[in-house]
């Protein structure tokens, strides 16, 4: 229990440091160096406390449940790989804290600085003390989106910005195909639990998703890990301030691909693929980054190509799948993060005091830094792999190992061509060191400025530069023990004992080593002359391709998306109707079936066929001759007369009813629009574009009647609609089983269908409500008439008409209302006639007249109407029925006789007050606006 | 009773013969008349009174052949009567609208363009109504 | 009150009616809801039906049997007209009517009237309301087609109307 | 009898529907074609109302008288459309 | 020829030509080729009670609840349901086409500024020009 | 019957009856609407919360309207799948009124509280029903609400996209009423565990109709989900609408999805014959292809709205691709993945308002503006945003991504939705990344001088949204467990049947 506590706050530490600056986000910048360094300290006392157990094979070790089914769990362990690791994030962290604090500007935001940093810390340190490989990956991408922040950290310079995307995409993506093979190996070994994992490499191994597998993983590692061909984002990620240029280097982000790779070594390793692979990749980085190295003038351009360089020589031992080599490698980790911690502090110091960290501007500064001078020398050398420096054996015995390893076919290119990877080491090594310190100033303004930084700023790189020493003047004392315990753990064996030290005779690999340092002296002298020949060759950069090759990929993808997303209803709705046809098609000839069935058909009469060619012809006047709009409107008016026939003759009576009665409503509305819109519209499409249409229209048609046609011709089967019959007048109260349907059966549907015209009658209401502004109001102040118009407002007969009409019409909306639930009629015709009742006023005798007279307001109308139909719904609910439950007695009156009462009734009265509402407001609202064209321009004839 | 059903039945049947052909006759008006002012008389008339004839025979059948007590058809044809003479002005003046504003596709037909009335005033359908007159409708309070 | 109350008492009267040959039923039940709705209905819809017409009733009673007449007989000359003469030997014609009507309701039944009864269509009113525009199918005698309708409606309009 | 007189009734109203049609698509005018839909909506409550009839249901009047006060309003409202553009004003 | 024959022709001929004016540039074309449509749908709808002939589906104690004595209600109701909601969908395509054309002074589905004819009394009556702006 | 019984109505009734009260004290007394729509909204998170604790056993509640027996009357059921999409609907609901109240967006226009009742109302409507004509009015009840809300503070843009938004899904719900008919005409039935129930019985000479309906079916929930090609309409639309409704919206394109997965197993599912399974052919390389498209949209946008929209397609069509393996496990994922693919667009919606609000006459474009306040940390919410839609950790699509990976492995041509969903997660990090650092980092000095924000409160809405997603990840556990249970439920529809259709008579 003490060991999960422990190792959870080690594990939360950073996150609670980093939510905590951000939180102490404007207090004094001291708090938020205490808050990170304090963290930092006690992540690195915990750690300590855990060393015993964790190097002495007793891993310490918790889980907690996360996602069980995903296998993703809350596991955390310490084992010596990770232990190690988790000293140098959480060590080489403090000092850059420390470092960081003095290299900062009074007035940068230390806030954002040093939340970020313990962001970064926190997500490093979980991807070492990981025990679930799903875990893992959560604070790998995490690493991802830290650094992001931290690259980006001078967000108003361009190459920061530029930056960290870079990093982020190119560490990101290869995050992405980490994902993938991490997936894929938990699938492949049953579990993502690491320790299961790493047991079970030789069933992963054999599985034949393994080469997949491990491509992805690689993937990842080489991203992360910048090895070539994807190293271009470390220089990139040098726009980081200096102290994140530091950690990232030595401690976090690329290491975590070197750690990946010796955390899952026991899986992945000592296949042909994995050897061939990892060693040539890290091979021709190690070679590379070196050599371009040598050419860069910037100092961090300089470490960061040296980062890659190094990398490349971890990645290629841990390729080499021998212990000796994982072992060489662990030892080369330490050297490293300790020498370019410090170099890349000491840069920071050197910019820091002469404002710059090109090369060629500086000279000679051992004289005006000498501490500073000697610091970055002593780390130069154990970079270079000079004796007696830590540097220096990890670089023997890498080289040793290459020679080891090297095939039987071509002993000598290995040990060749690692030996060049080496003598540009020491070249950009010295060179940094020498034309740094060496020598006199090539300019003067930058040494002027320069001296020695306070204590405060040098202590941790020399710190670190003792550190880089004693390795390699004790490494017995100081590496040998963790080594040994961290490369059992890589390669899952016992620990064996070490032997480290300067000097092992004179073999093969010393004079490789010796020759590479006098090729790289002398490499050096002549560089002046390589660099001419360098910058001749003009190689090609490949952080500008990337760039490129990007806004090459947004440019035509943009263009792409424009193209087709261009927002057109005509290519939408072209969509919706081939998607269906396709469909159709596709739903036929795969179903099967036949198309006729066997129901006998109605023979038709003579008006129905009648009726029918007149939908046909007026279909066919709308579709292709819908210029002049009116007469489409009387075409439209046709169809709606015919399908209104049909319904009456088909046994349809309800529907007929309501069909009318819509039909009138709607072309009231659309006469009322039409006033406002162009009469006879310009043709817009080309022939090519009409008969395409015309050809998508006619297969629809065809299809869809061959579907009803189908329909048609089959005999049902039973429905519940015999439930209906059977129940309505028994159950329901009520003869007319539609309507009893409409007001008990389905209420439910009732309502919902009101609430959707009461919505549409206040969408109406909110469009209209503000045409008389902006815009609109300008276009309609301006509106002049675009027809001859007869002055005559209000003809005499249809005005004195109109005043019977009214009340005839009235009586016969109660009627249907009254006798709905018995007879064709209902709540919603009735309010149909009653709001055609009313239009007619309006039409008669015009829009202010009729309005005045008006004794009920639209949206009160329709709030009520919506409260009362919910109101007989929740009025069942207070017996104990559920919503919407039905209630109807007879009732016997003198004079009056028998009648019934339904709450069915109630709830039509709902129905026939939304309904009444919407189209009287739809309507009323719509003439509004004309009325607001008409009056302040007066009569008009043109 | 018995004697009464073939009797009912043939003035049924006879009904909705005169009212299909009253109907017919409106319709072909409709066809073959050489103007909107002719053609206008046809269907607002021959038409209407086509389908009273009719509703006239369902009353006659549905009362005495089936014995069931209807009476609400002829409701149809008083509201036909009220409507048909609006709806008959109204279309006219559509017409006087498009002869006077020179529309191509609405000619004059025999009888002319109509002359105007005596007086100083023109037609309602040419000119705004004359204020106090029966066809000013613009506020009641006027009148 | 009787005005507030029964604001066209023949409105009433006839709503009253038209229910109880609506809901093709004669019982006392129907005839009370016939009355509220007889009642109710105009009361309801008074503001849009300003002025109260004076109406007598018999003799309105008797105009209406005689156009119903009048559309019958009529309505065979039109279909003779229609279906034998030709278009050649048609003789439509213009009429103007002088009014001597003057509430809108009196002339819109006599303009109704017209409209109704075969052969004539009233066109229009003229802006001034004192002529009325009609148009004949065939009409040799137009000056004695005017006289006629005259006679026929136009003086039993003015009784009724009280005019 | 009554079949014979339907079978007449079904066949006029077929055939005044058809010539409605041909005045509606010939116009020429507007006025044409608002004066060819008001009387097919006439026509059509005669078929509505010989189905009625045929079928021995009298269910079909309200559909009837609707369209009877529905035609007329649409008449009316296309009318008052080419005349004043506005037809509520 | 049977009256399914009618219906289904019907249907197809409503479809055909609602998809062809709803692939039109002009919103009042689109609505009306909407309206098609939805005539067509509802006659679907119906449809799928199949046609029956002089049964309406009122209960009638003379033929009691069996089935075959009335047409399929339920449809019926779908219809109903059907129409009163296409209703209001049609009304606010209506509106809004209308509030568009206002606010941007073009008729064109997609709000494009389209040239209009010399009669369209809103396309050249605007001073401030703003609906010439594509 | 208690009023506990009464549960399943409640979600519906509460926001039925809170909208016509706020549209009748709204004119006078705009406090009392707000707290009208904060008050109804709370409790439907209460009830939702309610019904999914009471579901989470296992139960299946359902609610015979009218007191009518299945299949012959109206029945709601909730079940899982109903709880799920109802807490979250409420959650979401509840952080889009913040917003359109803080940003006082809900006064730009009428109605927006009436409006906002009746969206929601339609919303639990559809997720509750068991009656697919129901099921359909409710579609047609969220989708006129959601015409008013998205045309809500108009103006030419708006107006524009909303004709279109409007048409298109006037065709869709043709679609389905002709569906609609078709399935009736079949089975005789409207309530879906019936018509799972009946399709079985069909004879070979229906097949074909039957398959016919099952993909038009298919194809109008596609729609509604905005699945490629059917996608096009929903840029404009929700890059036009009022950022709080367009956070709203957020659980629209979820509407389709959740159709997809209530109506094809239950209706469409083993032993439907010709139509089993029949959108899931078709269904899935339009997800592949809406993930594609979607991502490109994300990566080529050009303001931070457009690309919200965009992601609104890329992250359904990730939900559709585990849709359309119709696996326990698939499903699941599918459903651990839907509650964080809703929040995190509504998250990015509101994230890009409060820029727009900031930036003057920048608005939320994609190039340098003004430095404005706040902008440290509107930025990070962008990123955290961001990091949820495209599914990194630490929040809850990094979860749900691994799932819908992990289940998708099970199926045969696992390597395209493979590649597809994590090549196209780099595509959007690399859009996201430019856009954010565009307009949250680099700044434009000849800009014009910033907007001084008239309130710092409109960041709270999407820091909940956010805090939703943040919570999601952190009870993920519990979470995907209950979408396996959800999944495996829904997958299981005789269970259902038999629970709904066992309603006893009245
Ligand atoms: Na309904
Ligand atoms: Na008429």
């Amino acid at each position: 229990m003490a060991i999960a506590m422990t190792l959870l706050t080690l594990a939360l530490l950073p996150f609670v440091a980093a939510l905590a600056i951000a939180l102490l986000h404007g207090a004094p910048r001291i708090v938020h160096l205490g808050i990170a360094g304090a963290a930092s300290a006690a992540g690195l006392a915990l750690l300590a406390s855990l060393a015993a157990p964790a190097l002495g094979g007793d891993t310490p070790f918790a889980r907690w449940d996360w996602v069980p089914s995903l296998g993703l769990d809350l596991t955390l362990m310490v084992d010596p790989l990770g232990w190690m690791f988790g000293l140098l994030i959480l060590g080489i962290g403090l000092l850059v804290v420390i470092f960081g604090h003095s290299y900062l500007h009074e007035n940068e935001d230390t806030g954002r600085f040093f939340a970020s940093l313990m962001l970064f810390q926190g997500a490093m340190l979980g991807i070492v003390i990981a025990g679930n490989v799903l875990l893992l990956l959560v604070f790998w991408e995490l690493t991802s989106l830290a650094s992001f922040l931290l690259i980006g950290f001078c967000q108003h310079k361009a190459e920061a910005r530029q930056g960290a995307r870079m990093a982020l995409a190119v560490t990101g993506g290869g995050g992405l195909a980490l994902i993938a093979g991490m997936v894929l190996l938990g699938l492949i070994a049953g579990s993502f639990d690491l320790t299961t994992i790493l047991a079970r490499g030789d069933m992963v191994r054999a599985a034949p998703l393994y080469p997949l597998m491990l491509g992805l993983i690689l993937l990842g590692a080489f991203t992360k890990s910048a090895q070539f061909p994807f190293h271009f984002w470390l220089p990139h990620a040098m726009a980081a301030p200096t102290p994140v240029s530091a950690y990232l280097h030595s401690a976090t982000m690329v290491k975590a691909g070197v750690f990946l790779l010796a955390r899952l070594w026991p899986v992945l390793a000592g296949t042909e693929l994995y050897t061939v692979t990892v060693t040539s990749v890290g091979l021709v980085t190690m070679i590379f980054g070196a050599g371009v190295a040598l050419f860069r003038h910037d100092l961090k351009s300089i470490l960061a190509y040296s980062t890659i360089s190094q990398l490349g020589m971890l990645v290629m031992l841990l390729g080499f799948s021998r212990e000796a080599a994982v072992l060489a490698a662990m030892l080369h980790i330490l050297n490293h993060a300790a020498f370019k911690a410090a170099l890349f502090m000491s840069a920071g110091i050197v910019e820091h005091e002469t404002g710059t960290r090109d090369i060629r501007r500086l000279g000679g500064l051992a004289k005006a830094m000498p501490v500073t001078a000697l610091i970055a020398t002593l780390a130069a050398a154990s970079m270079a792999g000079l004796p007696p420096l830590g540097g220096f054996i990890s670089k023997e015995l890498m080289l040793y190992e290459t020679i080891a390893f090297s095939s039987p076919n071509a002993v000598w290119l290995l040990p060749a061509l690692a030996t060049v990877g080496a003598t540009f080491s020491v070249a950009y090594s010295l060179r940094f060191a020498a034309h740094l310190f060496a020598g006199r100033p090539r300019e003067a303004e930058p040494f002027a400025r320069a001296h020695d930084p306070s204590p405060a700023m040098w202590a941790s790189p020399a710190l670190l530069t003792a550190f880089a020493v004693l390795l390699g003047l004790a490494p017995m004392w100081f590496a040998a023990p963790l080594v040994s315990a961290v490369t059992a753990a890589v390669t899952a064996s016992a620990p064996a004992p070490v032997e480290l030290g300067l000097w092992h005779g004179v073999n093969l690999a010393l004079v490789l080593s010796a020759s590479a340092v006098a090729v790289g002296a002398a490499l050096l002298l002549q560089h002046r002359r390589l660099l001419a020949a360098w910058e001749a060759a003009r190689l090609p950069d490949a952080g500008r391709l990337f760039e490129c090759v990007l806004a090459l990929a947004d440019r035509r993808a943009r263009k792409a998306m424009v193209a087709v997303h261009a927002p057109s209803l005509q290519r939408m709705l072209l969509a919706s109707f081939a998607v269906t046809i396709l469909l159709v098609i596709e739903g036929a000839l795969t179903g099967g079936g036949v198309l006729t069935g066997a129901r006998a058909g109605l023979p038709a009469s003579l008006p129905a066929i009648a009726a029918w060619a007149l939908l046909i012809a007026a279909t066919a006047a709308v579709a292709l001759g819908s210029r002049d709009r009116l007469r489409a409107l009387i075409y439209v008016g046709v169809i709606g007369l015919v399908v209104s026939l049909a319904f009456a003759v088909l046994s349809a009576p309800d529907l007929a009813l309501t069909q009318i009665a819509v039909e009138v409503v709607t072309v009231l509305l659309m006469l009322l629009a039409l006033n406002l819109l162009p009469k006879r519209p310009p043709v817009l499409s080309s022939a090519p574009r009409k008969a395409r249409d015309a050809a998508i229209a006619i297969a629809g048609g065809v299809l869809f009647g061959a579907i009803a046609w189908a329909m048609l011709t089959r005999d049902p089967g039973p429905s519940i609609a015999a439930f209906h019959l059977a129940n309505a007048k028994p159950g329901g109260g009520g003869t007319n089983v539609v309507n009893v349907i409409l007001v008990d059966f389905r209420a439910y549907d009732t309502l919902g269908e009101i609430i959707v015209l009461g919505i549409a009658g206040l969408g109406i209401f909110a469009l209209l409500d503000t045409a008389g502004k902006g815009a609109a109001g300008a276009r309609l102040r301006a509106w002049r008439a675009d027809m001859p118009r007869s002055p005559e407002r209000h003809p005499v007969m249809l005005v004195t008409a109109s005043r019977i009409i009214l009340p005839l019409t009235l009586m016969v909306g109660i009627y249907l209302f009254l006798r709905g639930h018995n007879q064709p009629g209902g709540g919603f015709i009735a309010a149909l006639v009653v709001a055609v009742a009313f239009l007619v006023q309006y039409l008669a005798a015009g829009f202010d007249w009729s309005d005045a007279r008006k004794p009920f307001g639209e949206h009160q109308l329709i709030g009520w109407g919506v409260l009362v139909a919910m109101a007989t719904g929740l009025g069942a609910m207070a017996p104990g029925s559920p919503f919407l439950t039905s209630w109807f007695d007879y009732f016997s009156l003198p004079l009056i006789g028998k009648f019934e009462l339904a709450s069915a009734m109630l709830f039509d009265t709902g129905v026939f007050l939304t309904v009444l509402g919407a189209v009287m407001l739809a309507l009323q609202e719509l003439s509004h606006i004309a009325q607001a064209t008409a009056r302040p321009g007066g009569e008009e004839a043109p | 009773m018995s004697g009464a059903v073939p009797f009912a039945e043939l003035l049924a049947a006879a009904l909705i013969v005169l009212g299909a052909g009253f109907a017919l006759v409106g319709s072909w008006g409709l066809v073959r008349l050489p103007s909107l002012m002719e053609r206008l008389h046809a269907p607002t008339k021959a038409t209407t009174l086509g389908l009273g004839a009719m509703l006239a025979g369902s009353v006659v059948w549905f009362q005495l052949v089936k014995g069931e007590w209807t009476t609400h058809e002829l409701l149809v044809p008083v509201f036909l009567f009220v409507t048909a003479p609006i709806a008959a002005n109204m279309i006219a003046k559509v017409h006087l609208h498009a002869l006077r504003s020179g529309d191509a596709s609405a000619p004059a037909g025999p009888a002319g363009a109509p002359p105007p009335p005596p007086g100083r005033a023109d037609w309602a359908t040419h000119e705004a109504p004359h204020q106090g007159t029966p066809c000013d409708f613009e506020g009641d309070e006027r009148r | 009150m009787t005005r507030r109350l029964l604001p066209h008492p023949g409105l009433s009267a006839l709503l009253a009616g038209m229910w109880m040959v609506m809901v093709n039923d004669l019982t006392v039940g129907t005839l009370f809801f016939g009355l509220v709705v007889g009642v109710a209905v105009p009361i309801f819809t008074a503001p849009w039906w300003p002025g109260r017409p004076r109406v007598r009733f018999l003799p309105a009673l008797a105009y209406a049997a005689l156009v119903v007449r009048d559309i019958v007989v009529a309505n065979v000359e039109v279909a003779a007209i229609i279906l034998f003469k030709r278009n050649r030997d048609l003789r439509p014609v213009w009429l103007t009517i002088p009014l001597e009507l003057s509430s809108p309701e009196a002339i819109t039944v006599f303009a109704g009237t017209i409209s109704l009864t075969p052969g004539t269509v009233s066109a229009d009113l003229s802006a001034c309301g004192k002529f009325l525009l009609v148009h004949a199918l065939h009409a040799s005698d137009p000056a004695g087609e005017i006289a006629k309708v005259k006679a026929r409606y136009e003086v039993r309009l003015k009784e009724i109307f009280h005019a | 009898m009554l079949e014979g007189a339907l079978a007449f009734g079904f066949a006029g109203l077929g055939l005044a529907l058809a010539m409605n049609l041909w005045r509606l698509v010939r116009g020429p005018g507007t006025a044409d074609r608002i004066l060819a839909l008001d009387t097919m909506v006439i026509n059509v409550i005669g078929v509505i109302v010989l189905a009625g009839i045929a079928g021995g249901s009298p269910a079909a009047f309200e559909a009837a008288l609707l369209l009877a006060m529905v035609g007329f309003v649409g008449t009316v409202a296309y009318a008052k459309f080419l005349l004043r553009g506005d037809i509520i004003e | 020829m049977s009256y399914e024959f009618l219906l289904a022709t019907a249907i197809g001929v409503l479809v055909a030509g609602g998809i062809y004016l709803a692939l039109r540039a002009r919103t009042f074309q689109v609505v009306l080729g909407l309206t098609l449509i939805s005539y067509a749908v509802n006659l679907f709808l119906f449809a799928s009670g199949r046609l029956v002939l002089n049964r309406p589906p009122i209960w009638d104690a003379a033929k009691g609840g069996a089935v075959s004595a009335y047409t399929d209600p339920l449809p019926q109701a779908l219809v109903l349901t059907a129409i009163v909601i296409t209703f209001g969908m049609t009304a606010f395509m209506v509106i809004l086409s209308l509030r568009s054309f206002l606010e941007t002074g073009s008729d064109h589905v997609d709000g494009e500024a389209v040239p209009c004819d010399a009669q369209d009394g809103l396309a050249d009556g605007l001073a401030d020009g703003e609906g010439a702006a594509p | 019957m208690n009023l506990a019984d009464h549960l399943p109505i409640l979600p519906v009734a509460i926001p039925a009856l809170a909208a016509p009260a706020a549209l009748l004290v709204m004119r006078r007394r705009r406090e009392l609407a707000v707290g009208i729509g904060f008050a109804a909204t709370l409790a439907q998170l209460a009830v939702a919360a309610l019904l999914m604790a009471r579901a989470s056993g296992g139960t299946i509640l359902a609610y015979a309207f009218g007191a009518w027996p299945a299949p012959f009357g109206i029945v709601l059921v909730a079940d899982r799948l109903a709880g799920l999409m109802l807490v979250l609907t409420a959650c979401l609901a509840l952080i889009a009124l913040l917003h359109a109240v803080v940003t006082r967006a809900d006064r730009k226009g009428w109605h927006f509280h009436p409006l906002f009742q009746f969206q929601l109302m339609g919303l639990n409507g559809a997720f509750l029903t068991g009656d697919l004509f129901n099921l359909f009015v409710f579609f047609e009840v969220l989708l006129i609400a959601s015409y008013g809300l998205m045309l809500h503070g108009q103006g030419p843009a708006r107006l524009k996209a909303g004709v279109q938004y409007v048409a298109v899904n006037l065709v869709g719900s043709a679609l389905f009423l002709i569906a609609l008919g078709m399935l009736y005409a079949l089975t005789g039935t409207l309530n879906m565990a019936d018509m799972g129930l009946k399709v079985r019985a069909l004879a070979p000479a229906d097949q074909g109709l039957l398959r016919i309906a099952a993909l038009l079916l298919g194809s109008v929930f596609a729609l509604k989900a905005a699945a490629v090609p059917l996608h096009l309409w929903l840029v404009r639309t929700y890059a036009a609408a009022t950022p709080a409704v367009a956070a709203l919206f957020a659980i629209m394109t979820k509407v389709g999805v959740y159709a997809l997965i209530r109506v094809v197993p239950q209706v469409f599912g083993e032993g439907a014959g010709a139509a089993a399974w029949a959108p899931a052919p078709w269904l899935w390389p339009a997800a592949l292809a809406s993930v594609v498209i979607g991502f490109a949209g994300v990566f080529t946008a050009r303001s931070l709205a457009e690309q919200a929209a965009y992601a609104v397609i890329g992250s359904t069509g990730t939900l559709l691709i585990a849709v359309a393996g119709w696996s326990a496990a698939s499903l699941g994922a599918a459903l651990s993945y839907l509650p964080h693919s809703t929040f995190t667009t509504a998250a990015l919606f509101l994230v890009a308002d409060v820029a727009a609000r900031r930036r003057g006459s920048f608005a939320d474009a994609a190039s340098p503006g003004p430095e404005f306040a706040g902008r440290g940390l509107a930025g990070l919410m962008f990123m955290a945003a961001a990091i949820a839609a495209t599914g990194l950790p630490p929040l809850s699509g990094f979860i749900g991504k691994l799932l819908i990976l992990k289940s998708a492995a099970a199926l045969p041509q696992w390597g395209w939705s493979w590649g597809v969903i994590l090549g196209t997660t780099l595509i959007g990090v690399i859009g996201f990344a430019r856009t954010g650092s565009a307009v949250f980092w680099k700044t434009n000095a000849a800009s014009d001088t910033p907007h001084p924000p008239e309130t710092r409160r409109d960041l709270l809405a999407p820091a909940l949204a956010l805090a939703c997603l943040a919570a999601l990840a952190a009870g993920a556990g519990r979470a995907s467990a209950y979408a396996d249970a959800a999944a495996a439920q829904v997958l299981g529809p005789a269970r259902s049947a038999a629970a709904v259709l066992a309603e006893g008579p009245r």
